[in-house]
């Protein structure tokens, strides 16, 4: 648990450096939506190993990851480059163990999420309406049939995910970490409440105020954040609804890059080990692409909380 | 009758299929234009929910993806992931949920999950993803998916999402399961009796023989199998020039 | 289930007339905010009999509607006047069994709140880290201890609540019933999602432009709603976030009034049934009144979700 | 000495023991004060979590209730009562939890339910509230209540909320169960081997012999108790202007 509040914004190289450590289980949450792409190259850049990285949708950023080799184990539900084909990295080492084999730990979406949300709660077990007749039980004896004590009924069990780090970005949080989010929220505050220690990536540094008046916004609170790293356009090529769309175009062209590990390693050096930091990432990647990603304005109502003095 | 592709055939059959139904649980690709196909014209009061925590969606653009921004902005109500499954899902509130796979068998059993041996398969499909919970939880499971002979198996290498199985559907099951599959060679049902699946139209063009060298059991034709309706002009005309103006799933 | 969004805004009187039944389970939720008094007050009004009640803070208004001989039956974690004392009109009866006995049904908050949990997932059981070695257990066998299929951890369950029909406040909503709520929210969304039927009751009723402008702030999607009643005001003296304060005066008063059963009667005669309407109440309350309960202004920064045409 | 009144001593004292602690899960009155003063003086760090599911509350004004629009406009967060309790508290994330009740025992289990027979008690009081789960969840237990020899108690009519029992607290409990007790007379703390109360310090003008009187059993008391010290003239400052300048809880 961090000190109050004092000293915690960071670099992506510091915090990636003081607070993920080769072994380590490591969930960068975000469905679809605000994926921390930023850190993912980080940890790359940083050469860590044998990482157990947790996802529903372990999407581009793990199959980066994977064939980098940072990884030894993968915790998921839905394995693939959305909307566009397979994570072929993943294949790589799930079907041919090329160059070496992945162990993987597979349930649904649902089970994914309850999974965060016993580790949040510090439950021993979840229960859920989900896995009947599946064969995903066999496949993965974690998840269990659990009798309600009030009658004949059974339900399945996931148990408690806790990952040593998550990372979670939001677009705009205050320096000591109190984050808010709009749009798709998938399931970061569960992961960040289920881990031990959190990272959090934001589009903006705002001043306290401006998440103090609109309390209702605040997805994760300062008091479980370890380190707040300002990181612009991190999430490229998934997006930050209203800073910038999903770039599909990337999406499209890594198909045909992880398909060949000759090729995903020439990127790798490119656009990873070639840049020094997410913002040289930015750059590289040029003013007009990033124009062509900007969106329209659509402003929400703002809403009275009155003044009680 | 107009010139149309397989896949808009599917999407329009697809879309006649959800008359009178009220929430959707949909993924990108076909059953999004065709849920959004049917709010224009078999279903207007339908409404789109969707995995990533949507609910309300009326997407300006074609979404790319399943949690694309266009669905979030001007729609009803974003939650989080958890609170989706387990508020509307799990709580029974979804009439329709829309799946697809690898493979098929004659019960509506689902596989996305392997081709081959789990611990060292010849294809690593993508998984479940929400399938799983959608296939127990959905009053009715609409499956659209292409039909060979290897997609319609005898057996399938891996039940992601259950169908009938074998016949009765265990009491802690909130819906129907399968009630309906949309391929591009025809309709199917499934029997009330036996929970299997049963050709109720074909498409135009398409013959049973098709059928039978596309399914890999001998497929139940139910008396009465006629011709599937065409396209007409103005279902085709919503899906060229709306929904799929540069035809990325529908040409 | 409603048919699509039309028709739906309704008259409290007709809401309350067509959607609550003799016998019926009703839960009026809402913690310490968004107390739709205006609802209880109707029931009232309408004579409704052997009612199970429940709520996690019986507070002032079940007061009024135990003591008007509405309910048969008590659900709840708290039973208080918060910040001032006793619900005197529930005590009698649960004390002295005056005028008639009222059965109880006793949880804490957190058993309570996953209880609607429980019911909004259509689970038959909710485990929680509570209850251990509390004579609760004993007290209300509904509270059972329940084993992780993990190991030798044992939690306790509580059973799903699904009200027959759940009533919340909404600072705006649509025609459809979409309901927005800032500041406390309590457990709204959870016990409507359990609930058979659902009133929706709000403070304005908004174009769906405007729920459409802002849809991380829907509590409740109007799919669930079956009458959207309009009625300002209607939570006095609990108050609205942003449009008026809690009556503190008013919480204090009813310490008098509902220790002596002549004084809650006269009460309720003057302010209930010798009120037509909430209007006629909010009238009668006057208006240098609510301009003391009257808050200054916040206003959230608002957000842009951007325009993805 | 200034004067000061009994409920500002238990304040004051109150407020030093959260020195150093982190996350105070409070309620209204007294322990709202005993909070607000802390993170005016002895613990500058402190954050106010409220039940009612507001995280970092910094009221404009003294919170009448303990859902006070003022607790939410300006803080940094609020979440529905589900998360509040099952990701702050059952978590683990919250330092200190304040209780009081009708009556305590030796051991610091807390009686908020019936005075009497549970089924047709003589007095009903409110019950649980949010306490059970605090008692069990919470790393520490302070309790702040008045000490007559009605309400200390050598047996409690209802265990609402359970202390150090008779001894060791089962593993799946979060934390060390109560260790400060604030009275009018005194401050208590807990004997680590056996879980009973012990008296720690007198309030000025307090004897031992005040103390057994108002006590149901027989009052451990510390070797080397001493006096409380009594309230600075900046503590008495802060309370009467800044926190309660009406009096309505430390008159």
């Amino acid at each position: 648990m961090p000190e109050t509040g004092t000293g915690k914004v960071a670099s992506m190289r510091d915090a990636v450096q003081e607070l993920i450590r080769d072994g380590d289980t490591v969930a960068i949450e975000g469905f679809t939506h605000l994926i921390c792409f930023a850190a993912g190259h980080e940890i790359i850049r940083q050469g860590k190993r044998d990482l157990t990285l947790c996802r529903l949708t372990p999407d581009v950023i793990y199959d980066q990851m994977i064939g980098a080799g940072v990884a030894r184990k993968l915790v998921f539900s839905w394995l693939g480059n959305p909307g566009v084909g397979s994570l072929h990295a993943v294949r790589r080492r799930v079907e041919r163990h090329d160059p070496e084999p992945l162990e993987i730990e597979e349930y649904s979406h649902f089970g994914m999420v309850c999974r965060y949300v016993a580790g949040a709660s510090k439950l021993p077990f979840f229960p859920i309406r989900s896995y009947y007749q599946s064969d995903l039980p066999a496949a993965n004896p974690k998840i269990v049939p659990v009798h309600s004590p009030y009658g004949d009924e059974t339900v399945y069990a996931v148990p408690p995910l806790n990952p040593d780090v998550t990372i979670v970005h939001a677009q705009r949080a205050d320096a000591k970490g109190d984050a808010q989010i709009w749009g798709l929220l998938g399931c970061q505050k569960e992961a960040a409440f289920a881990a031990e220690r959190v990272i959090v990536v934001c589009e903006e540094l705002v001043d306290e105020s401006v998440i103090r008046s609109d309390p209702n916004r605040t997805v994760i609170p300062g008091l479980i954040v370890d380190a707040v790293v300002v990181e612009p356009k991190a999430c490229h090529p998934s997006f930050a609804q209203g800073y910038y769309d999903r770039d599909n175009r990337f999406y499209i062209d890594w198909d045909r890059i992880s398909r060949d590990p000759d090729q995903l390693e020439n990127w790798l050096k490119e656009w990873v080990h070639g840049t020094d930091s997410h913002a040289e990432y930015v750059e590289k990647l040029g003013a007009e692409r990033w124009a062509s990603l900007a969106p329209g304005e659509a402003w929400s109502e703002p809403v009275n909380y009155g003044e009680y003095a | 009758m107009p010139d149309f592709s397989a896949a808009e055939m599917m999407v329009v059959a697809s879309a006649r299929q959800l008359a009178g139904e009220r929430v959707c649980f949909v993924g990108v690709g076909p059953p999004n234009i065709a849920c959004n196909l049917a709010k224009r014209t078999s279903a207007p009061g339908i409404e789109l929910l969707y995995e990533a925590g949507v609910f309300g969606a009326e997407p300006a653009r074609l979404p790319l993806s399943i949690g694309d921004p266009t669905l979030v902005s001007g729609s009803l109500q974003v939650t989080n992931m958890y609170e989706l499954f387990a508020y509307f899902l799990e709580r029974g509130l979804v009439d329709v949920g829309f799946l697809g796979g690898a493979q098929i068998d004659r019960f509506g059993n689902l596989n996305t999950t392997v081709i081959g041996d789990y611990a060292k398969p010849t294809v690593r499909l993508p998984g479940s993803g929400g399938a799983c919970e959608i296939a127990i939880n959905a009053k009715k499971i609409f499956v659209i998916m292409p039909q060979t002979s290897r997609s319609f198996v005898d057996t399938i290498d891996f039940v992601t999402s259950p169908g009938h199985l074998g016949g009765e559907r265990p009491k802690e099951w909130q819906g129907a399961g399968p009630t309906v599959v949309v391929t591009g060679l025809g309709v199917y049902g499934f029997d009330g009796a036996t929970g299997e699946m049963t050709l109720e139209s074909l498409h135009p063009g398409v013959t049973i023989a098709q059928v039978q060298e596309n399914t890999g059991w001998e497929m139940k034709v139910a008396t009465g199998v006629r011709e599937t309706d065409p396209p007409t002009e103005e279902e085709l005309r919503i899906i060229r020039e709306e929904l799929d103006p540069e035809g990325v799933y529908t040409r």
